[in-house]
This record gives C-alpha cells, sequence and structure tokens, in this order.
C-alpha cells in the first residue's frame, strides 16, 4: 500500500473514531435533551423523539418566582468563575515556586497538598459548616468559594506545577537576564506557554465547581443565592415520589450549555503555547 | 539554577504564602476536626457531648476493625466489602479511563476538520453534573423503559431485558461502565494538554527513522506526557477511592456496591455516627494516600525519572 | 407588625403551593411574616441538612417537615407541642400521635398520613376473570396468570407485580407490610425488644423473593417508587405496591391506562391481616427557634382540620383526622379515602420512635437482609436470624 | 542507485506570499556528495526537510532513485538526517538514542552496541553515552545528532549543517570522518547543508549555493551548481563570486577602455587593469571587476607604478596568526578593499601601500551581475 | 568600570564527582574583549553562565567591577546574553523578543522602537519582525539571539557562540558589528565564546584558552591567557599549540642531540632539525617538536637534502581554493603531517615530496608537554 493510499485510510480512520467517540459522549446529552421535552407518560416512553415535543419543562424552569433558576445560573456562574480565577491565581504562584524553584521541604509540601483532598466531602463537611459560620459566609453564594479551593487547589497545583516544570530552563534564564522579576517570568513568559495547562486545569476546576452540590446544598439556605446543582435538585413534582424528569432534564441541559460555551470560547487556547523555535535541542 | 539558592528558597516561599493562607484557612480546621471525632464517640444530634474514647472507633467490638458483628471474617463484613468495593471500583475505572482518555486525547490531538466540534463534544459527560448523569444513566439503563435494552433488544442482541443496575452481577461494572463515560473527558483534556507539550523536531526525528507510529508513542510521547498523566491518574484514583454520588445514585448504597466514601455517609449522615464516620474517612484517607504512593512508586519504577 | 418565620414545608410544585396558600392565610391572620425555605426533594438529603443545622443550634428555621420516622430521631431538637395544642392532638388517628409522641413529649402535630396501596388493573382482572386478591397466595396466582396471558398475546416484557426493591427506605416499607401482614411482627416491638427473627418473618420475606424473576422483573431489585410506577403506568404490570399518590398520576390524561385501574389494601398473609406502611408528614418546631410560640401557633393552624380539608379536596393529601373520612366534600373528591379508611387508620408504623436515634441503622440493617433475601444471596431464615444478631450489636446497650 | 532528482521544486510556506524555494532543478547522482551553501534563511534547510518528507512540496517532483517521492513517507525513503536543531530525544540518554534508530529497523542488539560504541569513539562520545541531552553541552549534543545518523548507514545522508558547534579540532575529524564514512559506504548519496566554506570545499563533489531575497523569485532558488573549486574559479554570476570565499571578493565598478576576447583592460579610479576574460559578449562601458583577497599581491615599499597596480592606505588590519587582513582604502570613491597576506607582517594603521593586481586573477561582471568568462586553464 | 575577577572559581554539576570547572584565576579588564576558546565540552558555558548569574559557583569568587558576586541576582549584574540554545521566547514576535528586555526595564516606547529597529537593520531581521521563532531559520533564530542582547546596551555582554549557524558573509558582517559596538560603547567588556579561530583571533584583545578531560584536574581550568598573537606564536603548553591555529600544529617526538639556551638539536626518523628554542630548561632527551602546516616549505622537486628538511609521500590532498591542503605520510613510525600551501597546486597523491621546516618556527615541549621558550622577536 502506498502511502498516500495509507495516509487516506488513516484519515477515514480518524474520522470514523471522531463520530464514534462524539456519539458515545453526546448521545445521553441528547437523551437529556429529548426527554426535556417530553411531559407526562411520554417520559416512560424509551422511543428517543418524543411524540409531542414541548418547550413547557424549560418555561416552568424560569416562572417559578420561588425557584428563580435564572438566578441560580448567575450564582453559579460567578462562583465558578471565582473558584476558577482564584484557584487559578493562587496556584499559578505556587506551582512557579514548586515547580521551578529546588527548596528544601518542596516534596513533602507537595504531599501535603495533595492530601488535603484525600478525605471523603462529607467527613469535613461538619467542621467546613463551622467555619463557614465564623466567617460569616453562611448563606451567601459568594461565600461557596472559600470552601470549594479545598478540592480545586490542590488539584491546580499539580497539574500546574507539573506543566512548569516542563518548560525549558533556558527560557527562565533568558528572562531572568532581560530583567524580569519572578513575577514578570510568570506573567510575561509562562503564562502564555501554558495556556493549554491553564485552559484545561481551568475548565475542570470550572467543571468541578459548577457541579458541587454537597457544600452548596449545606452552606445555602436562602432560595436567592443557591447554585444550580441544588437548584435542580430542589426541583419536584406534585408530590414527594414524584420525579419531575422533564424539568430536570430541562435544567441540566441549560447547566451544560455555559460549559460547552466555554469549551468553545478557550477551544484555541487548548491547543497552542508551543515551545516550537524556542531552544535547540 | 541561578544566583543564591537562598534567594530563590525566600522566592518560593513569597510565592506559596497566599496558597498556603487559604489552604491553610479552608483545609486544616475541617481536617483537624475530622481527625478529632475519629477519636470520638460524636454524634451528630449533638456534637458537643463527644467524649474521647481513643482508638475504639478504629479497633474493637464496635470499630471499623475487630468488629464482633464480622462473623464471616473481616472481608465478608460491611467495611471489608466497602473496601473491597472500592478497591475494585477504582482500579477497573481508572484504568480503563487511562487508556480511553488517552487515546481520545491522541485523536483530539490530530488536525481535521470538525475537531472543535468533537472537542466539545467529549467535554459534555464530564459537564453534566454527576447526579444528574447518574440519573440520565439510571434511566436509560432501566430495565424496563431504558432506551439501551430497548436498543439491544431492537437489534436482537439480547433476548431478555437486562436488569443492568439491580443485578449484583452487573451493578458494579454498570456503574464502572458509567464512570468511564463520565471521567473520561478529564483524563483527555489533561492529557491532550500534555501533547501539547511535545517539541516537534523529536517526531520529524522519528519520522525519518521510520519509528512505527506505536513505538512513537511509546518512546517518545509518553516519556514526555508522563509527568501529566501521572497527576491526572493519582486526581483520577484519588477521586475514583472517593467515589459516593454515582453509586448512590444507580445502584443505591446496596451492600453488593457500597463504597467507602458510601460507607462513611451511611455512618456519618445516615446513622449519625460522626466518631466512626470520621474514623473511616480516616482509614479512607490512609489507604488513598497508600494507594497514591504505591501508583507514584510503580510508574517512577517502571521508567527513568525524570524529574 | 409581628415576626418572621421561616417554614420548610416541602419545595416547588404541589406541596408547595398549598402550604404557599396556607401560610399566607395565617400571616394575614395574625400580622406576621413567613418565609419558605427551600430542601431538596430527597428525604435524607433534607433530614441530613436539618441535622447538621441543628447541630450547628441555626435558628435559621423555626417550622420544620417531619417524616413520620423522623420524630425518634431529632427528638432532641424538636420543642414540646403539647402547650400549644390543648389537646387537639387527641382528634387525629392515635397511631400517629403515638408515633409522634416521645418519652411523653408531642414533638410533632400529624399533617398528613399516607400508606402502601395496592394497585390493580382491574381491566385486566376482568379479562382472566380474576377477581381483586385478598391474600398475597391470591395476587401472586393471578398476577402469574394475567403475566403469562400478557405475554402470550405479544406484550413481551409484561410483568405481573412490581414494587419497591432497592437498597433504601421503600424497601423496609414494603417489606414491613409483607412481615406484618404475615403476622411476623414490627421488627422492634414496643417495648424495644428484637423480634424479627421468627418463622413468620422468614416466610414472608422467602416469600417476596420468590416473586423475583416470576411475576416481577429481575430490576425490582432497584427500583423506588417511580420506577415501579413507570413499569405500571405504561401498561407493562398488573400489580403495583404504591403510595397514594400515583393514583391521580395513573388517571392522568396522558395515561395509556387511565381509567383502568383500581385500588386496594395491601393482601394480607397466611393467617395474618393486611398491613400498610405507615408514611406522612408531620411539622414540627426546633428547639433553636426564636419564636417558638409564633411558630407553634403556624403548626397548629396548617394542621387544623380547616386547613386539612381543603387539602384534601384540593390536593389529595390524606388526613389525619378520622373524621374528615366521612367528609361528603372530601370523599367526593377521593372516592376510595372512605374504601381505604381502615387501611389507613390501622397502617403499621416502622419501629422508628422505639429506636430513636438508631432507627436509620435499624432500618437500613433490614432492608439490606431484605435485599440480601430478594437477590438469592441468603433464605430468609438465614438471613432474619444474622439480622437479629446485627440489630442487637446496633443496640448495644439500648435504643 | 540513489539518484535525487529536484524538478521545478516550489516551496511556499503557508502564509507566505512569495515562495521559499522557487523553480529548483537540480541532480545529484548517486554516491555523490552535495553541499547546498547560500546566505542565512536562503532555504537550505528546508530543501533538505523536503527531501526528507518533512516538508510538503508546494508544486515540482522530487524523485530519490528514479521513483517520485512527493506523497511517500520519510521513513520509506531511505534516508537519515542530522537536524540543525539536533532534535534529540529529551528522555533518552546519549546511548539510547543513538541506539533508538537501530532498534527500530530490529537490528539485533550486539549489532546495535557495536555500531554505536564505535561511532561514540569517533565522536569522542564514550564517557557521555549515560547522560541526558540537557545535561550536555551544545557542541556535545551535535555530536550524538550526528552518531544517531551514522549509525544508521542509510542510502541517503542529509545534514543540516552538522558541526556549526564544534571546535576547530573536532570539526576537523569529524569532517574527516564523515568524508570516510562517504567513501566506504560509497553507494550513499549525502547532501549536507553548511555555511562553512572550508567545509563545502574539502567535503562536496559539487555544490549547490542558493539564491536568497528577490533573487530567488528572479533567477530561481539554484544561483550554480558545480564543484567547489568551479565555484571558486569561475562563478557564474557576482552573487556566487561575493559568497564563496572568505574574506570575500572585492568588487568595483570599473569603466572599460578595451574589451576583446582575450581579454579586457578598464580604468579603476584613474588607474589602468587588465582583466584575462573573454569580454567578447559585453554591452556598454560599465562594469564590475572581482578580485579575491588572497589574489592581491603587496608590492614592496617604492615600487613603480604601472599597470595593474593600485595603491592605497591600510584603513584597519588584523592578524591571524598565519596571515594578516588590510582593509585598504583606495582612491575616494570606490569602496575599500580587503587583503590577505600570508604570514605575520610589519605593517600599520595608515600606511601607504602599493598591490599588484595580476590579470590572471581578475573576475568581472556586466551590469547584469553575470560573470564574463575567465580565460586560462584554471583548476576545477 | 566593569573589570570581571575570577578568583579560584569551581564549579561541580550536581551529580558530577569531578569538577567541570577547576580552579580558574582570570581578569577580564574593563572594556576589554575577551574571547573563551576550547574544545567541545571544556566548559566555556559554564564560564560563562556563571558570570551571567545563572549557575550557581561551587566555590571561588566571582567580582564584577569589585563587587563580589557570587550571590547577586543576574538582573542586577548589569549583563546581557546571547545564548547558544538562542533561548527565544516562542510566543513573540522577532520584534517583541528584541524589545522584551527593554520594556521590562521600562525604556519608553519610542526608544525601544528606534533601537529594536536600529539592531534588526543590522542583523538583516527587518523584514522579519512579525515572524514567530517557529518560522525562522537557524540563522535567523540566531540572529534575533544577538539582537536581543544588543538592544539593552549592558556592561557587559556575553555571547555564546552567536556566529555558529550564520553564512561566512553574514558572520563577517555579523562579527565587525560586534566589533564596532565594543568600541563604541568602549565601557562595556564583552565575553564572547566561540571555537572559530578567526573570530577569535580577530576579535579579541584577550583569549582565554580552557582545558578539557583531565588536563581540567592536573592543571586548572585555564590553560592560557594572553592576546591572540601570543596564543598563536609563543603556546605555553602542547595543549594550547595543538588547539590554536587550523589546521591543527603538527607534532612529532624527536630525540635531542643537542640542547642549550640558543637553540636546540633534534633528530626525526633520521633526520637532523634545529629548533630556535631556549632549550636550557630541558630535561631528558625525549622532546616533541611543533611546526604548524602553514610554516613547512615545499621544496622545488629535486632539491638537496640536508638538515631541516624531511621528506614524504602525500597521502590525500584537499584543494580550498586559496590553499592547499596535504596529508603526508613521513617515515614510518612518525604521525602523518598536514601541510598548508597558499594557491593551488599540481601535486597528486601518491607523489614524494620534500619540505623546509624553518628553525625558527619550530615549537618544542618537554616530556610534561610544557613549551620551551622560542626565541626571536614574534608578533604578539
Ligand atoms: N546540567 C549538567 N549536568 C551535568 N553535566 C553538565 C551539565 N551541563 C553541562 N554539563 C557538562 O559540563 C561540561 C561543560 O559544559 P559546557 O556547556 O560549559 O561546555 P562548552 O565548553 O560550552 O561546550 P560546547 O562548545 O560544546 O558548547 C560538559 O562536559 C557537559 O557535558
Ligand atoms: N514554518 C515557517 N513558516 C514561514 N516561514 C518559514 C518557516 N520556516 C522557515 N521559514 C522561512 O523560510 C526561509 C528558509 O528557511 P530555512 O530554514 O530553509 O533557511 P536556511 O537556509 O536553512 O537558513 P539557516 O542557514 O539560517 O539555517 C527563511 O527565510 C525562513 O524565515
Ligand atoms: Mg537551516
Ligand atoms: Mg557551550
Amino acid at each position: 500500500m502506498n502511502y498516500a493510499t495509507q495516509q487516506k485510510l488513516g484519515r477515514i480512520l480518524l474520522y470514523v473514531a471522531a463520530i464514534v467517540i462524539s456519539a458515545i459522549s453526546v448521545f445521553p446529552f441528547i437523551y437529556a435533551i429529548s426527554t426535556s421535552l417530553k411531559t407526562g407518560s411520554d417520559l416512560f416512553n424509551p422511543a428517543l423523539w418524543p411524540k409531542a415535543p414541548t418547550f413547557s419543562n424549560y418555561l416552568s424552569l424560569f416562572q417559578t418566582a420561588e425557584q428563580p433558576f435564572g438566578r441560580h445560573l448567575l450564582n453559579s456562574i460567578m462562583v465558578s468563575t471565582g473558584v476558577v480565577a482564584l484557584s487559578l491565581f493562587l496556584s499559578l504562584t505556587a506551582a512557579y515556586a514548586l515547580g521551578r524553584i529546588q527548596f528544601k521541604g518542596r516534596g513533602l509540601l507537595l504531599a501535603a497538598i495533595l492530601s488535603v483532598s484525600m478525605f471523603p466531602q462529607v467527613a469535613v463537611l461538619s467542621g467546613m459548616f463551622e467555619l463557614i459560620r465564623f466567617l460569616g459566609l453562611y448563606n451567601k453564594a459568594v461565600g461557596l468559594i472559600l470552601p470549594y479551593m479545598i478540592f480545586t487547589l490542590p488539584f491546580t497545583v499539580w497539574v500546574l506545577t507539573t506543566f512548569m516544570k516542563q518548560l525549558p530552563k533556558e527560557l527562565e534564564e533568558a528572562a531572568i537576564m532581560d530583567g524580569c522579576s519572578p513575577w514578570r517570568i510568570l506573567k510575561d513568559v509562562f503564562m502564555p506557554l501554558l495556556w493549554p495547562a491553564l485552559v484545561s486545569t481551568g475548565l475542570l476546576a470550572f467543571i468541578a465547581a459548577w457541579n458541587e452540590f454537597l457544600f452548596a446544598l449545606t452552606f445555602i439556605l436562602d432560595n436567592q443565592e443557591r447554585t444550580v446543582p441544588v437548584s435542580i435538585s430542589l426541583l419536584s413534582g406534585a408530590s414527594k415520589y414524584d420525579i419531575p424528569w422533564g424539568n430536570i432534564m430541562a435544567a441540566s441541559v441549560i447547566v451544560t450549555i455555559p460549559l460547552i460555551v466555554l469549551v468553545l470560547i478557550f477551544q484555541k487556547k487548548i491547543v497552542s503555547g508551543l515551545t516550537a523555535g524556542a531552544v535547540k535541542g | 539554577m541561578s544566583t543564591s539558592t537562598a534567594a530563590r528558597s525566600r522566592q518560593a516561599w513569597i510565592f506559596l504564602t497566599p496558597l498556603l493562607v487559604v489552604l491553610a484557612l479552608v483545609a486544616a480546621w475541617p481536617l483537624a476536626r475530622t481527625i478529632w471525632f475519629s477519636l470520638t464517640d460524636a454524634n451528630i444530634n449533638d456534637l458537643s457531648a463527644a467524649k474521647w474514647v481513643g482508638f475504639e472507633n478504629y479497633w474493637g467490638d464496635y470499630g471499623l476493625f475487630g468488629n464482633s458483628a464480622d462473623t464471616n471474617g473481616f472481608w465478608a463484613g460491611e467495611w471489608g466489602t466497602a473496601i473491597l468495593n472500592t478497591l475494585k471500583f477504582a482500579s477497573v475505572s481508572v484504568t480503563l479511563e487511562t487508556l480511553l482518555g488517552l487515546a481520545v486525547a491522541l485523536l483530539l490531538n490530530q488536525e481535521f476538520k470538525g475537531r472543535t466540534f468533537v472537542r466539545a463534544a467529549v467535554l459534555i459527560p464530564w459537564a453534566i453534573p454527576t447526579i444528574v448523569s447518574a440519573k440520565i444513566w439510571g434511566w436509560m439503563l432501566h430495565d424496563q423503559f431504558g432506551i439501551v435494552n430497548q436498543w439491544l433488544l431492537d437489534f436482537h442482541l439480547i433476548h431478555d431485558r437486562i436488569a443492568w443496575t439491580a443485578n449484583m452481577d452487573y451493578a458494579m461494572w454498570t456503574v464502572v461502565m458509567v464512570d468511564v463515560w463520565k471521567t473520561t473527558p478529564f483524563m483527555t483534556l489533561l492529557i491532550l494538554a500534555a501533547l501539547q507539550t511535545c517539541p516537534k523536531d523529536c517526531y520529524e526525528a522519528a519520522r525519518v527513522d521510520g519509528v512505527h507510529p506505536f513505538r512513537v508513542f511509546w518512546n517518545i510521547t509518553l516519556p514526555f506526557i508522563k509527568p501529566a498523566l501521572m497527576v491526572a491518574v493519582i486526581f483520577r484514583l484519588l477521586d475514583a477511592l472517593r467515589v459516593f454520588d454515582l453509586i448512590y445514585v444507580l445502584t443505591s448504597n446496596s451492600d453488593s456496591t457500597i463504597s467507602m466514601s458510601g460507607y462513611v455517609q451511611r455512618q456519618m449522615v445516615d446513622n449519625g455516627y460522626v466518631g466512626l464516620g470520621s474514623a473511616a474517612s480516616t482509614v479512607l484517607f490512609l489507604i488513598i494516600g497508600g494507594c497514591t504512593i504505591a501508583y507514584m512508586r510503580l510508574s517512577r519504577a517502571t521508567g527513568r525519572n525524570n524529574d | 407588625a409581628g415576626v418572621t418565620l421561616t417554614i420548610s414545608c416541602g419545595t416547588v410544585g404541589q406541596d408547595y403551593e398549598w402550604c404557599k396558600r396556607a401560610t399566607g392565610d395565617w400571616a394575614k391572620k395574625t400580622g406576621n411574616q413567613v418565609k419558605h425555605l427551600s430542601v431538596p426533594a430527597s428525604t435524607t438529603d433534607i433530614l441530613g441538612l436539618y441535622r447538621r443545622m441543628f447541630a450547628a443550634k441555626s435558628s435559621d428555621v423555626d417550622v420544620v417537615v417531619v417524616d413520620v420516622v423522623w420524630p425518634g430521631i431529632i427528638k432532641d431538637h424538636l420543642i414540646d407541642l403539647k402547650p400549644y395544642s390543648k389537646g387537639i392532638e387527641s382528634q387525629h388517628f392515635p397511631a400517629i400521635v403515638k408515633n409522634n409522641t416521645v418519652d411523653g413529649k408531642l414533638l410533632a402535630m400529624p399533617w398528613f398520613t399516607d400508606a402502601g396501596l395496592l394497585f390493580y388493573r382491574k381491566d385486566l382482572l376482568d379479562k382472566y376473570k380474576l377477581s381483586p386478591p385478598k391474600t398475597w397466595a391470591e395476587l401472586e396466582a393471578a398476577a402469574t396468570t394475567i403475566q403469562a396471558g400478557e405475554r402470550k398475546a405479544g406484550v413481551s416484557d409484561f410483568q405481573g407485580f412490581v414494587f419497591q426493591g432497592k437498597a433504601y427506605e421503600g424497601l423496609t416499607c414494603d417489606a414491613v407490610e409483607w412481615v406484618a401482614s404475615n403476622g411476623g411482627g414490627t421488627i422492634v416491638d414496643s417495648k424495644g425488644d428484637i423480634t424479627i427473627n421468627n418463622p413468620k418473618a422468614a416466610a414472608a420475606l422467602d416469600m417476596a423473593a420468590k416473586w423475583v424473576g416470576k411475576i416481577t422483573p429481575p430490576g425490582v431489585l432497584n427500583y423506588a417508587e417511580e420506577d415501579a410506577r413507570g413499569v405500571f403506568q405504561t401498561g407493562k404490570a398488573a400489580f403495583m405496591r404504591n403510595w397514594p399518590y400515583a393514583w391521580s398520576l395513573a388517571q392522568g390524561n396522558d395515561s395509556v391506562i387511565k381509567g383502568k385501574v383500581a385500588v386496594s389494601a395491601l393482601p394480607a398473609g397466611e393467617g395474618g391481616k393486611a398491613a400498610a406502611a405507615l408514611g406522612g408528614w408531620q411539622l414540627a418546631v426546633p428547639k433553636y427557634s426564636k419564636h417558638p410560640a409564633e411558630a407553634a401557633d403556624l403548626v397548629m393552624y396548617l394542621t387544623s382540620e380547616a386547613v386539612q380539608k381543603d387539602r384534601a379536596i384540593g390536593g389529595s393529601y390524606n388526613p389525619t383526622y378520622p373524621s374528615l373520612y366521612k367528609d361528603k366534600d372530601v370523599l367526593a373528591a377521593n372516592p376510595f379515602f372512605g374504601s381505604l379508611y381502615d387501611v389507613f387508620i390501622n397502617a403499621t408504623p416502622r419501629p422508628s420512635t422505639v429506636t430513636g436515634l438508631k432507627y436509620n441503622e435499624v432500618s437500613q440493617a433490614f432492608w439490606q437482609a431484605t435485599h440480601n433475601v430478594l437477590e438469592g444471596k441468603q433464605s430468609g431464615a438465614d438471613s432474619v436470624k444474622a439480622l437479629e444478631a446485627r440489630l442487637k450489636q446496633i443496640k448495644r446497650q439500648g435504643w | 542507485m540513489s539518484q535525487i532528482v529536484f524538478k521545478n521544486i516550489q516551496k511556499i510556506y503557508p502564509g507566505a506570499t512569495t515562495p521559499t524555494i522557487n523553480n529548483a532543478n537540480l541532480t545529484i547522482e548517486d554516491g555523490e556528495f552535495c553541499v547546498f551553501v547560500g546566505p542565512s534563511g536562503c532555504g537550505k534547510s528546508t530543501l533538505l526537510r523536503m527531501v526528507a518528507g518533512l516538508e510538503d512540496i508546494s508544486s515540482g517532483d522530487l524523485s530519490i532513485s528514479g521513483v517520485r517521492v512527493n506523497d511517500m513517507a520519510p521513513a520509506q525513503r531511505g534516508v537519515a538526517m542530522v537536524f540543525q536543531s539536533y532534535a534529540l530525544y529529551p528522555h533518552m540518554t546519549v546511548g539510547e538514542n543513538m541506539a533508538f534508530g537501530l532498534k527500530v529497523l530490529g537490528s539485533d542488539a550486539a549489532d546495535i552496541k557495536r555500531r554505536v560504541d564505535q561511532a561514540a569513539e569517533v565522536l569522542q562520545l564514550t564517557p557521555l553515552m549515560d547522560r541526558l541531552p540537557k545535561e550536555l553541552s551544545g557542541g556535545q549534543r551535535q555530536r550524538v545528532a550526528i552518531g544517531r545518523a551514522i549509525v544508521k548507514e542509510p542510502k541517503v545522508f542529509l545534514f543540516d549543517e552538522p558541526l556549526s558547534n564544534l571546535d576547530a579540532a573536532l570539526r576537523v575529524q569529524t569532517r574527516i570522518e564523515i568524508a570516510k564514512l562517504h567513501k566506504r559506504i560509497n553507494t550513499a548519496s549525502m547532501i549536507y547543508v553548511t555555511h562553512d566554506q572550508v567545509e563545502a570545499m574539502t567535503l562536496a563533489d559539487k555544490i549547490v549555493l542558493l539564491h536568497t531575497g528577490k533573487l530567488v523569485q528572479e533567477r530561481g532558488s539554484v544561483a550554480q551548481v558545480g564543484s567547489p573549486l568551479t565555484l571558486y574559479n569561475r562563478p557564474q554570476s557576482r552573487f556566487v563570486a561575493e559568497f564563496i570565499g572568505s574574506p570575500k571578493m572585492n568588487v568595483l565598478p570599473a569603466k572599460v577602455s578595451s574589451a576583446s576576447s582575450t581579454g579586457l583592460a578598464i580604468q579603476v579610479g584613474g588607474n589602468t587593469l587588465n582583466a584575462a576574460v573573454d569580454a567578447s559578449g559585453l554591452k556598454g562601458q560599465d562594469v564590475f571587476i572581482g578580485i579575491r583577497p588572497e589574489h592581491v599581491v603587496l608590492l614592496p615599499e617604492g615600487s613603480s607604478t604601472g599597470d595593474n597596480r593600485v595603491s592605497g592606505r591600510i584603513e584597519y588590519l588584523e592578524k591571524l596568526g598565519d596571515a594578516t587582513l588590510l582593509y585598504v582604502e583606495l582612491a575616494t570613491g570606490l569602496p575599500s578593499i580587503t587583503v590577505r597576506l600570508e604570514g605575520t607582517h610589519s605593517l600599520s594603521i595608515g600606511r601607504e601601500v602599493q598591490f599588484l593586481i595580476p590579470a590572471e586573477h581578475v573576475h568581472a561582471f556586466g551590469t547584469d551581475d553575470m560573470a564574463l568568462p575567465r580565460l586560462g586553464d584554471l583548476p576545477s
């Protein structure tokens, strides 16, 4: 087989794989969309497409004044953005120290940071509850940013440290020779090169914060201040046993969309910032 | 490198301070509380009435280990099963996720039309809240009106509906499958970022050398992404060992699939035994720590440490 | 200008609408204000939330809804309503009042009640010329006949009987019904003695295990209420054990079984008498409320006969006043209330009050033991024996 | 059998407006040692990478051993390459880097070891075999890159500036090693990119000089192809003449006083110079004459003036040990010229000196910058 | 005021057992142009990086302008550096790369633009200002790296092989540009690492030649410090003699027949040679004599034999255009020697030839490899 046909075949395989993977990934989401367009007994019908599609599930989400879903969306966006911004900032600076400077106790520190996220969330809940009340952050959406650090920080610090380590030493040296302060090196030289890592970890941290349930449920009682996962869990049907599938699916579809938008926005950054051309060998 | 090592490490601590302050703030108190509670008989009903009991929660008639109720041996008991279940779940799902994540990341690293779309599509499973996606899958896998059984029937792949989440032979694998579906994007995204750091010229050298793509992957790509891969696996491992939501929603906290976190949840929240639950958390913490160290040792041993 | 109370009485949907209406009326009447605290849909989540708030002595909520099995669990955090009830509790179902009374304190006022019922397809019973089953054996026989017939007729996945078999509180309810109706007692008796290790209880569990894979899909081991209803409401099952809520949904306009459904009391066991698990909700006032008097007044108002009647008519909530089951307005709206009066008044409570703080653990051990039997991992006899040992360990020095 | 033929090769980098390589036509014979030279950025690496298969060919045909390879995978072309950026595998030690290509081919372990050890010996890498690339000096990295190619003994070698970071001694030694390698495997063709004239001159069977800048568009990428001495002695254009030779050729504008097929007489700043070139094709009165610094002869002080003599003032002077470079200011209006004298001389800046410009060493270029054919029997 | 003093400097890389730099003592005067040369891997870059502050000093003192800088941050030392591996910022364009250092210093925008444009002009980078490093050729990257240092006009310049990827013309031009820069900012000291002898010779006020291998341990890192011609004419040791000069000096073992302070007579393969060296300090009968290829004189065919004459057979020959290199086999037992002849000669491989080895050009080394002082007035 010659190279050209081989390449063509490779392309075809590539597309097939891409289609299969996308299909598997997206299918449950499609299913969620389809369910969100169903009501009543139609919900129990396995058919993919609803008999009588309706947007009533979406409308009802935004029509309940006591459960302001729109407001909850805003809260979630605010909290998650805050979490990402703060944890990226904190971990970027820390990663610089941990990844590029050899100092005593570095390994121990990394281990300690990692161990923070080794406890199950329920276990830290009561302590955290006391802490939140003590700090006066109880019942405030922004107050969630702080407790969320407990699970985003170890992750972002570790990932960024790893990536930071891999940048060529010569670049930092060149920047040092140019008179850059460490902060400047971080900001002007490393950060642009770390975009793929920053965006990836940022997205993952965002999603983690966006989907967090337990803290959000426990630390917020005020209806105005809730975040979406809790909001979804508060959706209920006509009675205690009746699960409002249609509404839940509609809400899930809505909460997933901002994340898709984020991915599309940061798309380019996920693949860029290569170090090509920087140094020899 | 650079000038005085002392000056550099001073800088390091300056850069670390904000992080450490925040971490101390959010983590120190809750974690200390957990460990302290684990040595008391605290009950959620009245935490202030907690009494020091030493290691009774860990060892003894009513403890995690050496519990007199484990008449059929420790591993048949509730806690023993939880440990086994969790280890089984974590090892299988993390392995699968890593392999699949790698494959998908390699795919996404190629240039092709529609890459943008696929990249967004691949992330969707991770983006849907766990509780919701578990419910969607629960619904899709429902033995009677789930679409999966329906399709399998329609295509004559099975002739009886399968009770995916109820049948104990399938339940664990179903949970693993859903977890793989859900968290592969996490691996994918991190690996993809790592793939971006591989220098292009090495690939060119390999191409000229006629290195088989598999070999390129094994000898060039893998060493490059290994540090990032390790971190990704560690965090997946951490999450998998603490799995709770997914199992809880899909199969409920039944003894056949209960995880260690599920056990903690059960003791601490459902039963209110904060002391015992905290002890279980602490043991879970130690097990996770042990697994992480074992994993790091193992992967360091299988390759040159390029630190 | 009055005080502001916060009440947690259900989330969106019907519960919330009714609650809001009634509290609004009270607020207008008394000049106070009422805020609503929404809680998650899942009962477990609600309880977890409350317990954490109580542990923090939070005064964020003044009136809480309380599941029928909770009074024992949160007894230390609720005020005694006796001083405020002025004896009105005697007009409610005594079983519920007893359930709500711990150590002589009336911790919660009954708000509405619930009980397990048998739903069946009267069209199919007619088709196969069967009468509604009075015993489990009859149910099994009828289900077998109908299932075989329907499958032959082409509905390949038709099921005889569906219930709640998932390892959760719902299974405890179902299994309590089986055991109690078979004369096997209530796990722990009112004195606190563990009674579950008896042949009748074992037989009841064995009986249920026999259904699985025969008249019941294996998937039932992971069914909650909605799963069962889903199967039943799509016309794929002949019998269903469920709560009254399924009634109005099954009779809904888009339901394929609309008009083909009937409800009856659950069957009885051999030589036993029918038993229905007691469900339902109460209202209570946490100790940490800053306005206990006003809060108690609100509770009394919400649980008053007039309000309950309203809710029964408009929302099919089963009232806790026996008198309302004879009220013709109520009966007009809910025809089966009358025929099922006995079921409601004799509903079997789970051993929650007596086991107090440890109820959840007891229930867990029980449903797990039942689940094991349903799975076929253990025989009923082995299972109840092991359960007894487990319960003894849980009990330690006492409940 | 590894003849390499470039036919109308063109390369336009994505995003670029003008081609980097334009209309390149070239044949490298089986077993030939071909050196690409040219100014920085002229496209030497690009051309080489096209042969390797690492760079798409925008148009034209490239064939190796008679087979069109435009669409053939690099691995199938049977080439080995040394990269300008080294492209060492950072996770492999020096030894592993060198062995990797062979391992991939499935050679047996003993053979690999033998070949790697031998190459390491030659390149003085033996003590470094267990180091990682990041622990090497620049020159050491370069040697590893060379070693990696050498051990493979392919049919076409591609070298991109393989010696540019080596010291003189090692450079000579490695150069000779490469020449020997070429002799030994005498069916292997080599393409070698360098900017070092000595390397080009000593190694090449054939030198390919590439144009840069707008000449690429005007005249195609290839400026001249030929043996080293042909390029040195008979440059086809002023571009070639100025590029080959170091220090570079002095070029002066001149007025023609007489021109025939046997010679050219010109006026440069008042002096008459004769040039042994065939000027029969010359049009117009203006020419440029060229004379290499090493061909200018210093006349003893007080020599008589006459034809082919120029005088000037030493502006600056560099002593190289074995030679001395003079930068001499001629009459006003003329560029200053460079003169290379053998050995060390006791001259000083500011002194007036007189030179002989031998007619047989004078080059002449028309206003189109093309050279007039030189007369006489020149080595090639 | 930017004198740089190395005092007993030692560098041991972490994990290494022997020092890479050992006992280096050296003073670079204010405004001096100092070139480090030495074999590949001898520690030139390491030494340079220590001045820059990028490499810890294991022991010893380094001072700039009289201040000990061992622990001073690189940025405070007032140095600019060109890296051997370029180290361009990959995400910045050529223009941004060059401007970055100035921006960091807070220079005003107009000034930055002016200086960058000017440097770009000199380095022929103007058309490439908007490209990213990955879109540049090797030589172009190197020029950007140089540009980045030049624009900063610091008081100490550090260049690590800045020209190694440039073609001859550009190389000369950039070299002159650097020399001019040095003249212009004549308070700036420069340290320049190169392996190119011509560069070293033409640029250096002072050359520092470094030892490699076990000589580092035995004699310290610095082999000899001096002006270019001193190193060429009066190498202190055989190491220096062989390193400086290209092709390298021929060294032959010899037996002493007579030795005095005014000369040395030796026997090489049956011939008697005289050397103009002060042999008074010589111990023992064995010496090595050295003669540079360019100092060997080809005698016309049939010349009479006599002192200072050797004959041999041409083994191999390289034509460089302006010169010819002969590799000549002498009597058996002796290494073959290299001879450099000016111009092109009609010699062929295999021919027997006779050479004169002028006594005044002969170097002699004791068995300890140290040179005997040469007599006469040699340029320096
Ligand atoms: N990080 C390191 N760890 C260990 N050894 C190193 C390290 N960096 C350099 N070396 C070794 O130190 C020696 C000196 O290196 P250096 O880069 O200074 O050499 P150099 O004189 O610049 O050589 P070149 O001319 O080849 O660039 C070399 O033998 C090299 O292998
Ligand atoms: N990826 C690219 N995109 C755009 N232009 C490029 C790219 N790579 C190289 N070029 C340009 O193409 C021209 C030729 O580059 P090439 O690397 O072939 O030069 P070279 O002759 O090898 O030069 P050097 O001797 O400096 O290495 C240069 O002007 C360079 O700027
Ligand atoms: Mg190049
Ligand atoms: Mg170096």
